[in-house]
């Protein structure tokens, strides 16, 4: 995926010279998850560059660079240390479009490696993007494979809205999968059909979409039938891909890293519930994280959702 | 001028004194006649419009407003020198700029009326809405600065900030992305000594904000805020150091908010009135006004006779504003996607459903 | 209920002198809606004064202070503007007692205007609670009335967590209520069952709960009995008192400002569907705003919830 | 000395030279011989253990680790001064201060091992644990400072930041509060020249980070990070401008990281071998024994007798904390709130009947 990655942003760079990356070590040093590596070397440092310290000054300046025209790309090193950007994303780059009842527009992606499963220090491995899910004026997606990570990056890169671009670090290097070469987009907003089933749903996206297939096989042995919906794009929520499979299987399952309260996955029960109300033969459940910090490598498997943790829940679904 | 006034000297820049005598000759700007007194009436106009809407606003004709009373040296001195293409980026009490740029009162008004149409500036080039969130938009002057370097464009960014500003996080970072990346920013520091009922002394414990700029690396100056003729040097030397490329500058602009903090505040809860008698003869108007009449370039008379067709100008546009219209309902949803997402799209259906029963209803 | 918060406030630094009271404007001026009015004149310029303007410096320093034994209550002047502290609390305030196994506390109380209806600019109206409720270690509550508002704030200056406590502004002054003198707690994380019904439950908090009161007029006269719950805090949840009221009447309906999407009322849904999907009469039903920015006061009556909307939803529901 | 080495006259404080020789009698802090040698093998211990957690690094015996190779006199000098009631509040890369404070190698092994049983420390009183979000720590700094004034204790903060970390706002904010409420606070700036690979000129403009101090009104000195003395005598004195109630104090410490970033990183990336060479002429333990030598206070053989026993101590504790055991699941919800909610513990429990059928079926 990091490959994947470098070329989406290689492809951008090489196109419109509007499109500038930078962030905390991005440039020389290619950043600490080496997926910027060569870009400066080949695209210059004015439009490949590290910045300060400060991810409220790279995010406001985003917003600035924008505003004048640019499209600024920029790298948070990992999802703990966005939050000193937080005001500068729910009270400007989300909202100078509406502000100025479209006068001006901030087109921003703001990249970000998220998720646990590397072994990394308080901080490096939380999942926190129903937060940003609930911010109006934001976009989320998470791709799940390298080959979506491309088309969805240059899709973001070429929209006119803030977009969080947040990169499951744990399968950066762990999906093995031929990446077209050249440049094509996958559109923002459009969830992924991954495997077709029929006695449940589940829905997951990310990290998540793997551990799910995992535990897809578990479930066949056992005689059930799953449908794999890769939702891509956490906001907006793709509803209708969503709604149609519930109704075809009548039983829904998310599986998501975050913390379970106010999570991802109550909002996707909810729209079977107003959609498909009638179709459900179960209640809509959720594999989540606990309500606790991620605790450090030597507990994170406690945190953790592993497949035989969406089987059990796949199972007693389908058991209801 | 920069090295002459280095702010570890603790000086302040000055060219005439309070009343209205010149008294740094060196750095006394050349300035026609005419356009003088043009300046000079556009802190008119404003201060008129200022003292009018305090009053619609005890009128309940608009919910709250933030003046500029007492500050107005500082906003026409910048309105003078920005450009078309210069960048505009104002906190929220810089009304002589925005004018200047072209941005209009009623536009104003409709803004703080709850009209975001207020902000969809329809003449003015280059200009950012006003930023409610303190000091965040110095980063956006920052990034501004850095997108006109990198499109090798002649353009200045002028970021307007409060003296209570100076102390979040952002003031810190966009002054030392802007010392970093070099870039031509002039940021306009308005110390009128509060931010609301907090006094400066109680923000920072340095000498003075304008020293503030050597944790940076860029050029700063304090001036006095109620001294056009130090304004418009200052800002005009500053211009020259951002077109050359040798920018950021960081300008200290000493002024007192005589008005309230916003229509809805009391400032005799926390202020004197020996401090408000001291700085009501620094009086930037006035003092101003001292120097045209002893040049025989303007008089009270003249002065009288104008007031009230600027009143008039005034009113004129806040009726327009006043009249606006109703809130359309789709602007609520229309702006926040380049496309709107099926969902939004589906909450306004929603909700024009609910309109329809509603209506029936109430029927 | 602005009396209320300051006479609890009052109570509590007159009783425990490591009680500190700081912010924006809280000193002198007694804050921009003049809760803290007073305080300091009769506490001390020690204990109750004005900071800098800096919202990470205020919530960063209290953490410093509680961390040394003391129990700061900081105000946050509008909702708008606690986002500069995000990264102190969700970073540090809410974690230091894990991170450190128990070791240290931090005991802080951020207060914080919020919600819509007073006309006022952009930043100074919004309900994020879902947000606040998402991030594990933080507690967020909001009282409805001046009588719990005193209760809930003596509890939380007196819990050991960090406490987001949320004040519904639009009825700062609304409510008029005898409160009780002296002190009384009210506990946090129970919600308060108000009024009993067998039709349908609703569950509402701060300002909103007074929505649906004029709602329940209506519903009255429709022939429709309502049960209403005042959640009062929003992490944690208070599962027991709703999942006893949603078995009774079987169908659910949340009322809440912020954002629909990964908003509050999905979660409620939620628990409902966990524990009570088998009396569910109807799908879990949400009022809320909608996924944009609160419009500026011209427009914001768009945004609002009326009790017009409420019943709306209440017909809408009980006769699915 | 403060106004001595004022830092707008950019020179930095020294003692000794590169060679260990004094050059700065004036200054030269008095040590007991036996002090002095206890500090330097303070010193060696710290480096041992470094180089020693490196190599089981290497060996995939611990995550990640950022070793304080090169810039052990800084964290050293402050140890020897920090007190028991004195407030610890490190960044991450400050392992000699730690030490001294009691927080023992196993800890700081079992915290890099992924057991946040490490920073429970068991020994060490105020100190808090090592943060890891960049400079947000300085502001728990800072309200340490208000609560030891408030509560009238006789205390002093030491609060730790990197050059990199001088970018983010809340140092400005943390610097700044301390000095509006002139608070207890010694902020020491570790300037290793870089924040990973992005070297200190690439983070400000300012002429260096000690003249920051300026902005806010406080004291800062600059001084040479690789001269235990020059930290000692620095240290000693900004401790007593805080015991006298004047604080805080900015210290630069000029230093450089001879390792790597973290044990994951690869500086030869992004800096020049000429670069190091010149750096490790100016190596803080070189200096310190060329200085004991010529003292006669200490020799090559006492040094490398000594460091298999030091080794060996490392080692005996990285076994213990090798050897802690399995994470108890109940730790992962016990400390978030002072009283767990009901609905986190039937998370719990939800766990528990998961972890039983799971078990059941790996059987
Ligand atoms: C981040 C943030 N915090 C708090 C506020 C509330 N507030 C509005 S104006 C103001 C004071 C601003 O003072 P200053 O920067 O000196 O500007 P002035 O009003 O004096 O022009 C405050 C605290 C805000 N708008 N934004
Ligand atoms: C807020 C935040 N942003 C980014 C990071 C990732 N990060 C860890 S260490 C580091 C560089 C720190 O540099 P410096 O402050 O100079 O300290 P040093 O590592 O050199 O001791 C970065 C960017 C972080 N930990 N926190
Ligand atoms: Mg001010
Ligand atoms: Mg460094």
């Amino acid at each position: 995926m990091v490959n994947a990655i470098n070329d989406a942003l290689d492809i951008k760079l090489a196109e419109d010279k509007s499109v500038i990356v930078y962030g905390e070590d991005v440039g020389v040093e290619g950043g600490v998850f080496r997926v910027t590596e060569g870009l400066q070397k080949k695209h210059g440092v004015e439009r490949v560059f590290d910045s300060p310290l400060a991810e409220s000054g790279i995010v406001g300046t985003a917003i600035g660079m924008a505003v004048a025209g640019l499209r600024p790309v920029v790298e948070m090193q990992f999802c703990g240390f966005i939050y000193p950007a937080f005001n500068q994303i729910i009270s400007h780059a989300t909202r100078m479009r509406n502000r100025s009842r479209g006068k001006l527009e901030t087109p921003i992606v703001i990249r970000m490696p998220y998720g646990g499963g590397i072994n990394a220090l308080e901080h490096h491995s939380e999942s926190m993007e129903a937060i940003w899910g609930h911010i109006p004026g934001l976009k989320v997606v998470a791709p799940s494979t390298p080959h979506d990570a491309k088309g969805m990056l240059i899709s973001a890169i070429e929209s006119n809205d803030t977009i969080l671009f947040m990169e499951p670090k744990r399968i950066y290097r762990a999906i093995k999968q031929e990446v077209a070469e050249g440049k094509y987009t996958i559109p923002l907003g459009k969830a992924n059909l991954v495997t077709q089933g029929k006695d449940v749903t589940v829905v997951a996206y990310g990290a998540m979409v793997r551990e799910v297939q995992k535990a897809i096989v578990m479930a066949k042995e056992a005689g059930i039938s799953v449908e794999l919906i890769d939702l891509r794009s956490i906001y907006p929520i793709d509803k209708e891909t969503i709604v149609k499979s519930v109704k075809k299987t009548g039983r829904l399952i998310t599986v998501t890293e975050g913390p379970r309260t106010y999570g991802v996955g109550s909002e996707i029960s909810q729209i079977a519930l107003e959609e498909a109300f009638l179709h459900l033969e179960a209640p809509p459940a959720r594999v989540a994280g606990f309500d606790v910090i991620v605790p450090l490598p030597k507990g994170e498997h406690h945190f953790m959702q592993d497949p035989y943790k969406i089987f059990y829940e796949i199972e007693r679904t389908v058991k209801y | 001028m920069f090295k002459e006034y280095n702010p570890l000297q603790e000086s302040m820049f000055q060219v005439i004194d309070n009343h209205g005598k010149v008294i740094n000759d060196k750095w006394m700007p050349k300035i026609e006649d005419k356009q003088l007194l043009k300046f000079y009436k556009d802190m008119l106009f404003a201060r008129t419009a200022d003292l009018q809407i305090v009053s619609y606003q005890r009128q309940g004709r608009i919910f709250t407003y933030p003046p500029n009373y007492g500050q107005e040296a500082i906003a026409a001195a910048a309105g003078v020198h920005i450009r078309e293409n210069d960048w505009l980026v104002p906190a929220f009490r810089e009304m002589g700029t925005m004018l200047a740029k072209g941005v209009t009162l009623k536009e104003l008004f409709l803004y703080f009326m709850g009209y975001e149409d207020g902000s969809a500036f329809t003449k003015a080039k280059n200009t950012l809405p006003i930023s409610v969130p303190i000091a965040s938009q110095l980063l956006h002057a920052a990034g501004l600065g850095y997108a006109i370097k990198y499109s090798k464009k002649d353009e200045v960014v002028y970021g307007f900030v409060g003296d209570g500003g100076t102390s979040e996080g952002d003031f810190h970072e966009a002054l030392n992305f802007a010392g970093v990346w070099s870039v031509p920013v002039i940021f306009i520091i308005q110390n009128n000594q509060y931010g609301i009922s907090t006094p400066t002394h109680m923000q920072t414990a340095s000498s003075s904000l304008a020293v503030k700029a050597v944790a940076y690396g860029v050029k700063g100056i304090k001036v006095d805020g109620n001294d056009f003729f130090a304004m418009y040097k200052a800002i005009e030397e500053s211009v020259k150091v951002c077109r050359d490329g040798k920018g950021p500058v960081l300008i200290e602009a000493v002024t007192y908010r005589k008005g309230a903090h916003t229509t809805s505040d009391d400032p005799t809860k926390y202020r004197t009135k020996e401090e408000e008698e001291m700085w009501e003869e620094r009086d930037p108007m006035k003092r101003m006004k001292a120097y045209l009449i002893s040049k025989k370039l303007w008089s009270d008379k003249e002065e009288e006779k104008i007031i009230p067709q600027y009143k008039e100008e005034v009113d004129r546009q806040f009726i327009e504003a006043e009249n606006y219209g109703p809130y359309p309902k789709e602007d609520v949803f229309k702006y926040l996607y380049a496309d709107t997402p099926d969902d939004l799209k589906d909450q306004e259906h929603e909700y024009d459903r609910f309109l329809q029963w509603k209506n029936s209803k109430l029927k």
